[in-house]
Protein backbone atom coordinates (compact mmCIF):
# COMPACT_ATOMS: atom_id res chain seq x y z
CA UNK A 1 0.00 0.00 0.00
CA UNK A 2 1.58 3.39 -1.08
CA UNK A 3 -0.11 6.45 -1.17
CA UNK A 4 1.00 9.57 -3.40
CA UNK A 5 -0.09 13.37 -4.12
CA UNK A 6 -1.00 14.59 -7.47
CA UNK A 7 -2.50 17.60 -8.72
CA UNK A 8 -6.01 17.96 -10.31
CA UNK A 9 -7.86 20.26 -11.94
CA UNK A 10 -10.39 20.22 -8.80
CA UNK A 11 -7.49 20.74 -6.14
CA UNK A 12 -5.03 18.25 -4.81
CA UNK A 13 -6.22 14.55 -4.67
CA UNK A 14 -3.67 11.42 -2.86
CA UNK A 15 -4.23 8.63 -4.66
CA UNK A 16 -3.92 5.26 -2.40
CA UNK A 17 -2.87 2.50 -4.51
CA UNK A 18 -3.95 -1.27 -2.91
CA UNK A 19 -2.98 -4.27 -3.65
CA UNK A 20 -3.31 -8.20 -3.18
CA UNK A 21 -5.76 -9.32 -1.29
CA UNK A 22 -8.19 -7.11 0.10
CA UNK A 23 -10.02 -9.61 2.69
CA UNK A 24 -11.36 -10.47 6.19
CA UNK A 25 -7.79 -10.49 6.84
CA UNK A 26 -6.45 -7.37 5.28
CA UNK A 27 -9.48 -5.21 5.31
CA UNK A 28 -8.83 -3.83 8.65
CA UNK A 29 -5.64 -2.93 7.92
CA UNK A 30 -6.78 -0.65 4.74
CA UNK A 31 -9.41 1.00 6.76
CA UNK A 32 -6.89 2.23 9.28
CA UNK A 33 -5.01 3.67 6.97
CA UNK A 34 -8.19 5.00 4.96
CA UNK A 35 -8.94 6.50 8.51
CA UNK A 36 -5.44 7.93 9.16
CA UNK A 37 -5.64 9.64 5.74
CA UNK A 38 -9.07 11.62 6.45
CA UNK A 39 -7.74 12.35 9.87
CA UNK A 40 -4.88 14.14 8.07
CA UNK A 41 -7.01 16.30 6.20
CA UNK A 42 -7.06 14.12 2.94
CA UNK A 43 -10.58 14.66 1.64
CA UNK A 44 -10.56 13.59 -1.73
CA UNK A 45 -8.95 10.18 -2.30
CA UNK A 46 -8.48 7.71 -5.64
CA UNK A 47 -8.10 4.50 -4.90
CA UNK A 48 -6.18 2.42 -7.44
CA UNK A 49 -7.18 -0.94 -7.12
CA UNK A 50 -5.62 -2.82 -10.49
CA UNK A 51 -2.98 -4.61 -8.42
CA UNK A 52 -5.89 -5.99 -5.83
CA UNK A 53 -6.25 -10.06 -6.91
CA UNK A 54 -8.84 -10.53 -4.53
CA UNK A 55 -11.92 -8.31 -2.98
CA UNK A 56 -14.97 -9.55 -1.05
CA UNK A 57 -17.34 -7.73 0.50
CA UNK A 58 -15.59 -7.18 3.95
CA UNK A 59 -12.80 -4.78 1.25
CA UNK A 60 -16.11 -3.14 0.07
CA UNK A 61 -17.49 -2.41 3.17
CA UNK A 62 -14.08 -0.53 4.00
CA UNK A 63 -14.22 1.13 1.11
CA UNK A 64 -17.77 2.03 1.96
CA UNK A 65 -17.02 3.31 5.34
CA UNK A 66 -13.45 5.76 3.42
CA UNK A 67 -16.47 6.97 1.31
CA UNK A 68 -18.44 8.16 4.15
CA UNK A 69 -15.76 9.63 5.77
CA UNK A 70 -14.80 12.00 3.15
CA UNK A 71 -18.29 12.42 2.55
CA UNK A 72 -18.36 13.90 6.12
CA UNK A 73 -16.02 16.24 4.63
CA UNK A 74 -17.47 17.18 1.74
CA UNK A 75 -14.50 14.76 0.40
CA UNK A 76 -14.72 12.84 -2.62
CA UNK A 77 -13.47 8.92 -3.12
CA UNK A 78 -12.73 7.94 -6.88
CA UNK A 79 -11.73 3.81 -8.07
CA UNK A 80 -9.70 3.20 -10.84
CA UNK A 81 -10.29 -0.34 -11.57
CA UNK A 82 -10.08 -2.04 -15.14
CA UNK A 83 -10.27 -5.64 -13.45
CA UNK A 84 -13.87 -7.75 -14.60
CA UNK A 85 -13.49 -10.04 -11.58
CA UNK A 86 -13.13 -6.84 -9.35
CA UNK A 87 -15.78 -4.81 -11.59
CA UNK A 88 -18.08 -8.15 -10.69
CA UNK A 89 -18.81 -7.64 -7.30
CA UNK A 90 -19.24 -4.01 -7.27
CA UNK A 91 -22.36 -4.79 -9.68
CA UNK A 92 -23.42 -7.35 -7.74
CA UNK A 93 -23.91 -5.09 -4.66
CA UNK A 94 -24.71 -2.20 -6.69
CA UNK A 95 -22.45 -0.50 -5.58
CA UNK A 96 -21.47 1.09 -9.51
CA UNK A 97 -24.07 3.68 -8.86
CA UNK A 98 -22.44 4.40 -5.40
CA UNK A 99 -18.68 4.48 -6.52
CA UNK A 100 -17.29 6.56 -9.61
CA UNK A 101 -15.06 4.13 -11.41
CA UNK A 102 -12.59 5.17 -13.66
CA UNK A 103 -10.75 3.68 -15.78
CA UNK A 104 -7.09 5.50 -14.85
CA UNK A 105 -5.68 7.47 -12.01
CA UNK A 106 -5.15 10.18 -14.63
CA UNK A 107 -8.85 10.24 -15.57
CA UNK A 108 -10.10 10.23 -11.79
CA UNK A 109 -7.59 12.73 -10.79
CA UNK A 110 -8.67 15.21 -13.62
CA UNK A 111 -12.45 14.23 -12.74
CA UNK A 112 -14.71 16.45 -10.60
CA UNK A 113 -18.13 16.13 -9.76
CA UNK B 1 -16.84 -39.26 -3.59
CA UNK B 2 -13.99 -37.29 -2.83
CA UNK B 3 -14.42 -35.55 0.51
CA UNK B 4 -13.00 -32.95 1.95
CA UNK B 5 -14.10 -31.45 5.62
CA UNK B 6 -12.49 -28.29 7.04
CA UNK B 7 -12.72 -26.86 10.77
CA UNK B 8 -11.49 -23.54 10.79
CA UNK B 9 -11.10 -21.63 14.56
CA UNK B 10 -12.98 -18.48 13.54
CA UNK B 11 -10.42 -16.37 12.93
CA UNK B 12 -9.88 -13.90 9.51
CA UNK B 13 -6.89 -15.82 8.29
CA UNK B 14 -8.53 -19.21 8.09
CA UNK B 15 -10.86 -17.44 5.65
CA UNK B 16 -8.15 -17.76 3.71
CA UNK B 17 -7.33 -20.83 4.36
CA UNK B 18 -10.43 -22.32 3.14
CA UNK B 19 -9.94 -20.15 -0.17
CA UNK B 20 -6.96 -22.07 -0.89
CA UNK B 21 -8.86 -25.76 -0.37
CA UNK B 22 -12.07 -24.90 -1.98
CA UNK B 23 -9.86 -23.21 -4.99
CA UNK B 24 -7.82 -26.44 -5.35
CA UNK B 25 -10.38 -28.54 -5.21
CA UNK B 26 -11.90 -26.92 -7.93
CA UNK B 27 -8.88 -26.91 -10.17
CA UNK B 28 -8.32 -30.49 -10.01
CA UNK B 29 -12.38 -31.05 -10.45
CA UNK B 30 -11.89 -28.97 -13.59
CA UNK B 31 -14.02 -25.81 -13.41
CA UNK B 32 -13.75 -23.81 -15.52
CA UNK B 33 -11.51 -20.58 -14.59
CA UNK B 34 -14.24 -17.90 -14.24
CA UNK B 35 -16.56 -20.15 -12.23
CA UNK B 36 -13.36 -21.25 -9.82
CA UNK B 37 -13.21 -17.11 -9.74
CA UNK B 38 -16.63 -17.25 -8.83
CA UNK B 39 -15.92 -19.84 -6.49
CA UNK B 40 -13.49 -18.25 -4.66
CA UNK B 41 -15.46 -15.58 -3.99
CA UNK B 42 -18.46 -17.47 -2.81
CA UNK B 43 -16.22 -19.35 -0.18
CA UNK B 44 -15.16 -16.36 1.17
CA UNK B 45 -18.27 -15.17 1.81
CA UNK B 46 -20.01 -17.56 2.75
CA UNK B 47 -16.59 -18.00 5.83
CA UNK B 48 -15.80 -14.98 6.27
CA UNK B 49 -19.88 -14.55 7.69
CA UNK B 50 -19.60 -17.70 9.62
CA UNK B 51 -16.00 -16.45 10.82
CA UNK B 52 -17.72 -13.18 11.91
CA UNK B 53 -20.71 -14.68 13.53
CA UNK B 54 -18.26 -16.86 15.68
CA UNK B 55 -16.34 -14.55 17.09
CA UNK B 56 -19.68 -12.80 18.55
CA UNK B 57 -21.47 -15.72 19.23
CA UNK B 58 -19.42 -18.89 19.45
CA UNK B 59 -15.50 -18.02 19.29
CA UNK B 60 -14.63 -21.57 20.75
CA UNK B 61 -16.76 -23.68 18.01
CA UNK B 62 -15.13 -23.96 14.76
CA UNK B 63 -16.62 -22.93 11.30
CA UNK B 64 -17.14 -26.20 8.97
CA UNK B 65 -16.47 -26.26 5.03
CA UNK B 66 -17.05 -29.57 3.37
CA UNK B 67 -16.12 -29.78 -0.40
CA UNK B 68 -17.35 -33.07 -2.04
CA UNK B 69 -17.09 -33.71 -5.67
CA UNK B 70 -19.01 -36.04 -7.73
CA UNK B 71 -18.64 -36.45 -11.67
CA UNK B 72 -21.48 -34.48 -12.48
CA UNK B 73 -20.84 -31.46 -9.84
CA UNK B 74 -19.14 -29.58 -6.71
CA UNK B 75 -20.87 -29.27 -3.88
CA UNK B 76 -19.46 -26.66 -0.90
CA UNK B 77 -21.11 -26.41 1.98
CA UNK B 78 -20.04 -24.00 5.39
CA UNK B 79 -21.91 -24.16 8.47
CA UNK B 80 -22.27 -22.01 11.08
CA UNK B 81 -22.93 -22.25 14.74
CA UNK B 82 -24.70 -18.35 14.81
CA UNK B 83 -28.10 -16.57 14.89
CA UNK B 84 -30.66 -17.83 11.64
CA UNK B 85 -29.63 -15.97 8.57
CA UNK B 86 -31.69 -12.45 7.79
CA UNK B 87 -33.91 -11.79 4.84
CA UNK B 88 -31.30 -10.93 2.01
CA UNK B 89 -31.48 -6.97 1.14
CA UNK B 90 -32.31 -6.38 -2.73
CA UNK B 91 -29.13 -4.67 -2.95
CA UNK B 92 -26.34 -5.54 -0.67
CA UNK B 93 -24.73 -2.01 -1.66
CA UNK B 94 -27.70 -0.40 0.44
CA UNK B 95 -26.63 -2.63 3.83
CA UNK B 96 -23.83 -1.73 3.58
CA UNK B 97 -24.39 2.31 3.39
CA UNK B 98 -27.15 1.64 5.54
CA UNK B 99 -24.48 0.25 8.17
CA UNK B 100 -22.96 1.63 11.04
CA UNK B 101 -21.76 5.44 10.83
CA UNK B 102 -18.81 7.04 10.11
CA UNK B 103 -16.54 5.48 12.90
CA UNK B 104 -18.32 2.29 13.83
CA UNK B 105 -16.87 -0.84 15.06
CA UNK B 106 -15.62 -3.60 13.98
CA UNK B 107 -18.99 -4.31 12.50
CA UNK B 108 -18.69 -2.45 9.49
CA UNK B 109 -16.01 -4.95 8.35
CA UNK B 110 -18.34 -8.39 8.07
CA UNK B 111 -21.36 -7.56 7.55
CA UNK B 112 -23.32 -11.01 7.17
CA UNK B 113 -26.36 -10.05 5.55
CA UNK B 114 -24.05 -8.04 3.34
CA UNK B 115 -22.46 -11.64 2.74
CA UNK B 116 -25.40 -13.03 1.74
CA UNK B 117 -26.63 -10.77 -0.44
CA UNK B 118 -23.43 -10.87 -2.69
CA UNK B 119 -24.16 -14.99 -2.40
CA UNK B 120 -27.52 -14.90 -3.71
CA UNK B 121 -26.39 -12.12 -6.67
CA UNK B 122 -23.00 -15.02 -7.25
CA UNK B 123 -24.32 -18.23 -7.09
CA UNK B 124 -26.82 -19.76 -9.13
CA UNK B 125 -27.43 -23.06 -7.34
CA UNK B 126 -27.24 -21.61 -3.38
CA UNK B 127 -29.19 -22.90 -0.42
CA UNK B 128 -29.35 -21.23 2.76
CA UNK B 129 -31.18 -23.54 5.61
CA UNK B 130 -30.83 -21.66 9.23
CA UNK B 131 -32.05 -24.08 11.57
CA UNK B 132 -31.73 -23.69 15.30
CA UNK B 133 -28.18 -24.60 15.78
CA UNK B 134 -26.89 -22.44 13.25
CA UNK B 135 -27.13 -21.68 9.63
CA UNK B 136 -25.65 -24.18 6.35
CA UNK B 137 -24.89 -22.68 3.11
CA UNK B 138 -24.74 -24.71 0.42
CA UNK B 139 -23.47 -24.11 -2.98
CA UNK B 140 -23.05 -26.38 -6.07
CA UNK B 141 -21.20 -25.83 -8.95
CA UNK B 142 -21.84 -27.97 -11.94
CA UNK B 143 -18.74 -29.69 -14.43
CA UNK B 144 -19.19 -28.41 -17.73
CA UNK B 145 -19.52 -30.89 -20.91
CA UNK B 146 -15.75 -30.97 -21.35
CA UNK B 147 -14.97 -32.39 -17.61
CA UNK B 148 -17.74 -35.06 -18.30
CA UNK B 149 -16.45 -36.10 -21.58
CA UNK B 150 -12.61 -36.40 -19.84
CA UNK B 151 -13.99 -38.04 -17.66
CA UNK B 152 -15.63 -40.84 -20.36
CA UNK B 153 -12.47 -41.12 -22.44
CA UNK B 154 -10.71 -42.43 -18.84
CA UNK B 155 -13.34 -45.05 -18.30
CA UNK B 156 -14.14 -46.02 -21.91
CA UNK B 157 -9.71 -46.56 -21.89
CA UNK B 158 -10.70 -49.18 -19.22
CA UNK C 1 -4.81 -21.20 19.78
CA UNK C 2 -5.74 -21.01 16.03
CA UNK C 3 -6.44 -24.50 15.16
CA UNK C 4 -7.29 -26.01 11.76
CA UNK C 5 -9.05 -29.46 10.91
CA UNK C 6 -8.45 -31.45 8.05
CA UNK C 7 -10.81 -34.38 7.15
CA UNK C 8 -10.00 -36.16 3.67
CA UNK C 9 -10.88 -39.16 1.90
CA UNK C 10 -7.77 -40.99 1.40
CA UNK C 11 -7.44 -40.37 -2.14
CA UNK C 12 -4.07 -39.19 -3.62
CA UNK C 13 -4.80 -35.60 -5.00
CA UNK C 14 -5.91 -35.00 -1.04
CA UNK C 15 -2.76 -35.34 -0.07
CA UNK C 16 -1.91 -31.88 -2.08
CA UNK C 17 -4.50 -29.94 -0.52
CA UNK C 18 -2.73 -31.27 2.82
CA UNK C 19 0.48 -30.26 2.06
CA UNK C 20 -1.25 -26.69 1.30
CA UNK C 21 -2.75 -26.29 4.42
CA UNK C 22 -0.24 -26.96 5.91
CA UNK C 23 2.23 -24.71 3.97
CA UNK C 24 -0.16 -22.14 4.38
CA UNK C 25 -0.07 -22.16 8.15
CA UNK C 26 3.48 -22.36 8.64
CA UNK C 27 4.05 -19.13 6.15
CA UNK C 28 1.44 -17.39 8.34
CA UNK C 29 2.87 -18.23 11.39
CA UNK C 30 6.40 -16.87 10.07
CA UNK C 31 8.27 -20.39 9.92
CA UNK C 32 11.48 -19.93 7.89
CA UNK C 33 11.71 -21.01 3.87
CA UNK C 34 13.83 -24.03 4.79
CA UNK C 35 11.82 -25.24 7.44
CA UNK C 36 8.34 -24.67 6.17
CA UNK C 37 9.77 -26.84 3.25
CA UNK C 38 11.13 -29.52 5.70
CA UNK C 39 7.38 -29.10 6.87
CA UNK C 40 5.75 -29.79 3.47
CA UNK C 41 7.69 -32.76 2.91
CA UNK C 42 6.56 -34.36 6.39
CA UNK C 43 3.20 -33.64 5.98
CA UNK C 44 3.25 -34.91 2.74
CA UNK C 45 4.95 -38.15 3.93
CA UNK C 46 2.32 -38.49 6.72
CA UNK C 47 -0.81 -38.08 4.88
CA UNK C 48 0.31 -40.26 1.67
CA UNK C 49 1.13 -43.07 4.56
CA UNK C 50 -2.40 -42.63 6.18
CA UNK C 51 -3.83 -41.97 2.47
CA UNK C 52 -2.23 -45.34 1.84
CA UNK C 53 -3.39 -47.13 4.48
CA UNK C 54 -6.56 -46.21 4.56
CA UNK C 55 -6.93 -47.00 0.86
CA UNK C 56 -6.05 -51.01 2.41
CA UNK C 57 -7.75 -50.98 5.09
CA UNK C 58 -10.29 -48.24 5.87
CA UNK C 59 -11.62 -46.76 2.43
CA UNK C 60 -14.67 -45.06 4.26
CA UNK C 61 -12.67 -43.59 7.03
CA UNK C 62 -11.30 -39.82 6.43
CA UNK C 63 -7.10 -39.23 7.40
CA UNK C 64 -7.47 -36.13 9.79
CA UNK C 65 -4.71 -33.52 9.76
CA UNK C 66 -4.51 -31.32 12.48
CA UNK C 67 -2.30 -28.01 12.49
CA UNK C 68 -2.48 -25.84 15.68
CA UNK C 69 -0.52 -23.21 15.69
CA UNK C 70 0.27 -21.24 19.71
CA UNK C 71 2.50 -18.18 19.75
CA UNK C 72 6.39 -20.80 20.15
CA UNK C 73 5.48 -23.45 17.68
CA UNK C 74 3.01 -24.90 14.96
CA UNK C 75 2.03 -28.71 16.13
CA UNK C 76 0.86 -30.78 12.88
CA UNK C 77 -0.88 -34.31 13.18
CA UNK C 78 -2.05 -36.84 11.32
CA UNK C 79 -4.47 -39.75 12.51
CA UNK C 80 -4.68 -42.78 10.24
CA UNK C 81 -6.96 -46.18 11.53
CA UNK C 82 -4.70 -48.59 9.86
CA UNK C 83 -2.41 -51.27 12.00
CA UNK C 84 0.20 -50.17 14.03
CA UNK C 85 3.36 -48.85 12.13
CA UNK C 86 6.09 -50.79 12.67
CA UNK C 87 9.57 -50.40 13.97
CA UNK C 88 11.06 -47.93 11.89
CA UNK C 89 13.98 -48.96 9.20
CA UNK C 90 17.54 -47.52 10.20
CA UNK C 91 17.53 -47.00 6.30
CA UNK C 92 14.68 -45.77 4.32
CA UNK C 93 16.38 -46.61 1.48
CA UNK C 94 16.54 -50.40 2.10
CA UNK C 95 12.87 -50.18 2.37
CA UNK C 96 12.71 -49.47 -0.60
CA UNK C 97 15.45 -51.45 -2.48
CA UNK C 98 13.79 -54.77 -0.07
CA UNK C 99 10.52 -53.67 -1.22
CA UNK C 100 8.19 -55.33 -4.24
CA UNK C 101 9.74 -56.52 -6.95
CA UNK C 102 10.41 -55.98 -10.45
CA UNK C 103 6.77 -55.67 -11.52
CA UNK C 104 4.85 -55.47 -7.93
CA UNK C 105 2.13 -53.80 -6.90
CA UNK C 106 1.02 -50.78 -6.15
CA UNK C 107 2.77 -50.87 -2.81
CA UNK C 108 5.94 -49.89 -4.85
CA UNK C 109 4.37 -46.29 -4.77
CA UNK C 110 3.74 -45.91 -0.74
CA UNK C 111 5.12 -48.19 1.76
CA UNK C 112 4.28 -46.62 5.06
CA UNK C 113 7.34 -47.64 6.84
CA UNK C 114 9.78 -46.21 4.56
CA UNK C 115 7.44 -42.84 4.65
CA UNK C 116 8.19 -43.68 8.48
CA UNK C 117 11.88 -43.11 8.17
CA UNK C 118 12.06 -40.13 6.07
CA UNK C 119 10.23 -38.80 8.40
CA UNK C 120 12.14 -39.96 11.45
CA UNK C 121 15.04 -38.78 9.36
CA UNK C 122 13.63 -35.08 8.71
CA UNK C 123 11.87 -33.94 11.76
CA UNK C 124 13.34 -33.33 15.22
CA UNK C 125 10.41 -33.41 16.94
CA UNK C 126 8.10 -36.20 15.92
CA UNK C 127 5.83 -38.70 18.18
CA UNK C 128 4.09 -41.42 16.76
CA UNK C 129 1.49 -43.49 18.66
CA UNK C 130 0.11 -46.31 17.66
CA UNK C 131 -3.17 -47.44 19.14
CA UNK C 132 -5.51 -50.21 19.29
CA UNK C 133 -7.42 -47.61 16.72
CA UNK C 134 -4.71 -46.63 14.52
CA UNK C 135 -1.60 -44.61 14.41
CA UNK C 136 -1.18 -40.26 15.43
CA UNK C 137 1.95 -38.86 13.81
CA UNK C 138 2.63 -35.92 15.40
CA UNK C 139 5.44 -33.01 14.14
CA UNK C 140 6.08 -29.96 15.85
CA UNK C 141 8.50 -26.79 14.39
CA UNK C 142 9.44 -24.29 16.95
CA UNK C 143 8.88 -20.66 15.37
CA UNK C 144 12.11 -18.80 15.36
CA UNK C 145 13.25 -15.90 17.89
CA UNK C 146 12.33 -13.42 14.86
CA UNK C 147 8.74 -14.71 15.27
CA UNK C 148 8.92 -14.30 18.79
CA UNK C 149 10.42 -10.80 18.80
CA UNK C 150 7.70 -9.67 16.55
CA UNK C 151 5.15 -10.76 18.61
CA UNK C 152 6.87 -9.07 21.90
CA UNK C 153 6.98 -5.74 19.73
CA UNK C 154 3.17 -6.14 19.38
CA UNK C 155 2.33 -6.47 22.76
CA UNK C 156 4.72 -4.14 24.29
CA UNK C 157 2.86 -1.71 21.89
CA UNK C 158 -0.63 -2.49 23.68
CA UNK D 1 7.51 -34.96 -19.35
CA UNK D 2 9.39 -35.60 -22.09
CA UNK D 3 11.77 -38.12 -23.76
CA UNK D 4 14.99 -37.80 -26.04
CA UNK D 5 17.67 -40.22 -26.89
CA UNK D 6 21.29 -39.07 -26.95
CA UNK D 7 24.29 -40.96 -27.43
CA UNK D 8 27.46 -41.27 -25.12
CA UNK D 9 30.37 -43.31 -24.91
CA UNK D 10 28.80 -46.06 -23.17
CA UNK D 11 26.33 -46.21 -26.15
CA UNK D 12 23.05 -44.62 -26.59
CA UNK D 13 20.75 -42.65 -23.12
CA UNK D 14 17.04 -41.89 -23.27
CA UNK D 15 17.30 -38.58 -21.27
CA UNK D 16 13.55 -38.00 -18.98
CA UNK D 17 13.01 -35.08 -18.27
CA UNK D 18 10.50 -34.71 -15.52
CA UNK D 19 9.04 -31.66 -13.59
CA UNK D 20 6.48 -30.61 -11.84
CA UNK D 21 5.65 -32.03 -8.29
CA UNK D 22 6.11 -35.94 -8.05
CA UNK D 23 4.02 -36.97 -5.06
CA UNK D 24 1.79 -39.97 -4.27
CA UNK D 25 -0.90 -38.32 -7.29
CA UNK D 26 1.74 -38.17 -9.74
CA UNK D 27 4.13 -40.85 -9.25
CA UNK D 28 1.98 -43.52 -10.71
CA UNK D 29 2.18 -41.51 -14.04
CA UNK D 30 6.04 -41.84 -14.33
CA UNK D 31 5.79 -45.12 -12.85
CA UNK D 32 3.81 -46.46 -15.82
CA UNK D 33 6.13 -44.04 -18.64
CA UNK D 34 9.72 -45.88 -17.11
CA UNK D 35 7.63 -49.61 -17.54
CA UNK D 36 6.97 -48.17 -21.33
CA UNK D 37 10.24 -47.35 -21.55
CA UNK D 38 12.17 -50.57 -20.43
CA UNK D 39 9.32 -52.48 -21.72
CA UNK D 40 10.20 -50.86 -25.74
CA UNK D 41 13.91 -51.85 -24.71
CA UNK D 42 15.38 -48.48 -23.58
CA UNK D 43 17.48 -50.01 -20.43
CA UNK D 44 19.80 -46.58 -19.97
CA UNK D 45 18.07 -43.88 -18.49
CA UNK D 46 18.79 -40.63 -17.41
CA UNK D 47 15.89 -39.40 -15.14
CA UNK D 48 16.86 -35.03 -15.62
CA UNK D 49 15.10 -33.79 -12.02
CA UNK D 50 15.96 -30.29 -12.51
CA UNK D 51 12.54 -28.99 -12.92
CA UNK D 52 10.82 -30.97 -10.26
CA UNK D 53 9.69 -29.03 -7.87
CA UNK D 54 8.51 -31.20 -4.90
CA UNK D 55 9.72 -34.81 -4.40
CA UNK D 56 8.50 -37.46 -1.37
CA UNK D 57 9.19 -41.16 -0.86
CA UNK D 58 6.69 -42.09 -3.25
CA UNK D 59 8.46 -40.44 -5.88
CA UNK D 60 11.50 -42.40 -5.09
CA UNK D 61 9.72 -45.74 -4.92
CA UNK D 62 9.23 -44.85 -8.55
CA UNK D 63 12.78 -44.22 -9.12
CA UNK D 64 14.26 -47.59 -7.31
CA UNK D 65 11.28 -49.46 -9.16
CA UNK D 66 13.07 -48.16 -12.21
CA UNK D 67 16.16 -48.66 -11.17
CA UNK D 68 15.42 -52.46 -10.62
CA UNK D 69 13.61 -52.73 -13.96
CA UNK D 70 16.76 -51.28 -15.81
CA UNK D 71 19.49 -53.62 -13.49
CA UNK D 72 17.27 -56.31 -14.47
CA UNK D 73 18.45 -55.87 -18.52
CA UNK D 74 22.06 -54.72 -17.11
CA UNK D 75 20.93 -51.22 -17.92
CA UNK D 76 21.59 -47.90 -15.49
CA UNK D 77 19.68 -45.25 -14.41
CA UNK D 78 21.16 -41.96 -13.50
CA UNK D 79 20.16 -39.06 -12.24
CA UNK D 80 20.75 -35.02 -12.44
CA UNK D 81 19.89 -32.92 -9.59
CA UNK D 82 21.35 -30.17 -8.10
CA UNK D 83 18.60 -28.72 -5.85
CA UNK D 84 19.57 -29.20 -2.32
CA UNK D 85 15.65 -29.79 -1.12
CA UNK D 86 15.44 -32.71 -3.84
CA UNK D 87 18.74 -33.89 -2.65
CA UNK D 88 17.85 -34.25 1.00
CA UNK D 89 15.50 -36.75 0.81
CA UNK D 90 17.99 -38.97 -1.24
CA UNK D 91 20.85 -38.53 1.68
CA UNK D 92 17.38 -38.90 4.16
CA UNK D 93 17.33 -42.31 2.51
CA UNK D 94 20.50 -43.64 1.82
CA UNK D 95 19.77 -43.27 -1.43
CA UNK D 96 22.72 -41.33 -2.21
CA UNK D 97 24.26 -44.36 -2.22
CA UNK D 98 22.17 -46.36 -4.80
CA UNK D 99 21.76 -43.68 -7.34
CA UNK D 100 24.45 -42.02 -9.30
CA UNK D 101 23.68 -38.74 -9.19
CA UNK D 102 24.86 -36.13 -11.74
CA UNK D 103 25.17 -32.13 -11.89
CA UNK D 104 24.13 -32.35 -15.96
CA UNK D 105 22.70 -34.23 -18.69
CA UNK D 106 25.69 -34.19 -20.42
CA UNK D 107 28.12 -35.13 -17.35
CA UNK D 108 25.41 -38.69 -17.42
CA UNK D 109 24.80 -39.04 -20.66
CA UNK D 110 29.08 -39.26 -20.97
CA UNK D 111 29.57 -41.41 -17.58
CA UNK D 112 29.89 -44.80 -17.58
CA UNK D 113 30.57 -47.27 -14.69
N1 LIG E 1 -4.17 -2.09 2.74
C1 LIG E 1 -3.93 -3.25 2.20
N2 LIG E 1 -4.65 -3.63 1.16
C2 LIG E 1 -4.44 -4.80 0.59
N3 LIG E 1 -3.53 -5.66 1.01
C3 LIG E 1 -2.79 -5.32 2.04
C4 LIG E 1 -2.93 -4.10 2.70
N4 LIG E 1 -2.05 -4.04 3.71
C5 LIG E 1 -1.38 -5.18 3.66
N5 LIG E 1 -1.82 -5.96 2.67
C6 LIG E 1 -1.37 -7.29 2.31
O1 LIG E 1 -1.40 -8.10 3.47
C7 LIG E 1 -0.29 -8.99 3.48
C8 LIG E 1 0.31 -9.10 4.87
O2 LIG E 1 0.77 -7.84 5.19
P1 LIG E 1 1.94 -7.58 6.22
O3 LIG E 1 3.21 -8.10 5.68
O4 LIG E 1 1.48 -7.96 7.57
O5 LIG E 1 1.88 -6.03 5.99
P2 LIG E 1 2.71 -4.83 6.54
O6 LIG E 1 4.15 -5.18 6.46
O7 LIG E 1 2.30 -3.81 5.52
O8 LIG E 1 2.16 -4.62 7.91
C9 LIG E 1 0.71 -8.44 2.48
O9 LIG E 1 0.96 -9.44 1.53
C10 LIG E 1 0.05 -7.25 1.81
O10 LIG E 1 0.03 -7.40 0.41
N1 LIG F 1 5.73 -38.07 -14.88
C1 LIG F 1 5.45 -36.97 -14.24
N2 LIG F 1 6.33 -36.51 -13.35
C2 LIG F 1 6.08 -35.42 -12.67
N3 LIG F 1 4.96 -34.70 -12.80
C3 LIG F 1 4.07 -35.12 -13.68
C4 LIG F 1 4.26 -36.27 -14.45
N4 LIG F 1 3.19 -36.43 -15.24
C5 LIG F 1 2.39 -35.43 -14.99
N5 LIG F 1 2.90 -34.64 -14.04
C6 LIG F 1 2.31 -33.45 -13.46
O1 LIG F 1 0.99 -33.76 -13.02
C7 LIG F 1 0.14 -32.67 -13.27
C8 LIG F 1 -1.19 -33.16 -13.80
O2 LIG F 1 -0.91 -33.80 -14.97
P1 LIG F 1 -1.98 -33.94 -16.15
O3 LIG F 1 -2.29 -32.61 -16.69
O4 LIG F 1 -3.05 -34.87 -15.70
O5 LIG F 1 -0.94 -34.65 -17.09
P2 LIG F 1 -1.00 -35.15 -18.56
O6 LIG F 1 -1.64 -34.12 -19.39
O7 LIG F 1 0.47 -35.24 -18.81
O8 LIG F 1 -1.71 -36.45 -18.45
C9 LIG F 1 0.83 -31.78 -14.27
O9 LIG F 1 0.93 -30.51 -13.71
C10 LIG F 1 2.21 -32.36 -14.49
O10 LIG F 1 3.20 -31.40 -14.21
Amino acid sequence: LSTRSEDGPGGPRTVVVVGGEIDVYTAPKLREQLIDLVSSGQYHLVVDMEGVEFLDSTGLGVLVGGLKRVRAHEGSLRLVCTQERILKIFRITGLTKVFPIHTSVEEAVAASD
Amino acid sequence: MAVVELLLSPLPAHVRTARLVAVAAARRAGLDDELVDELRLAVGEACSRAVGLHGRHAPDSPVRLTVADDPNGLTLSVGDVGPAAGPVPDDAGEGLLAGPDVGGGLDELADPDVALAVLHGLVDELTVRSEPGGTVITMRWPLGTGAVGARATIVAQR
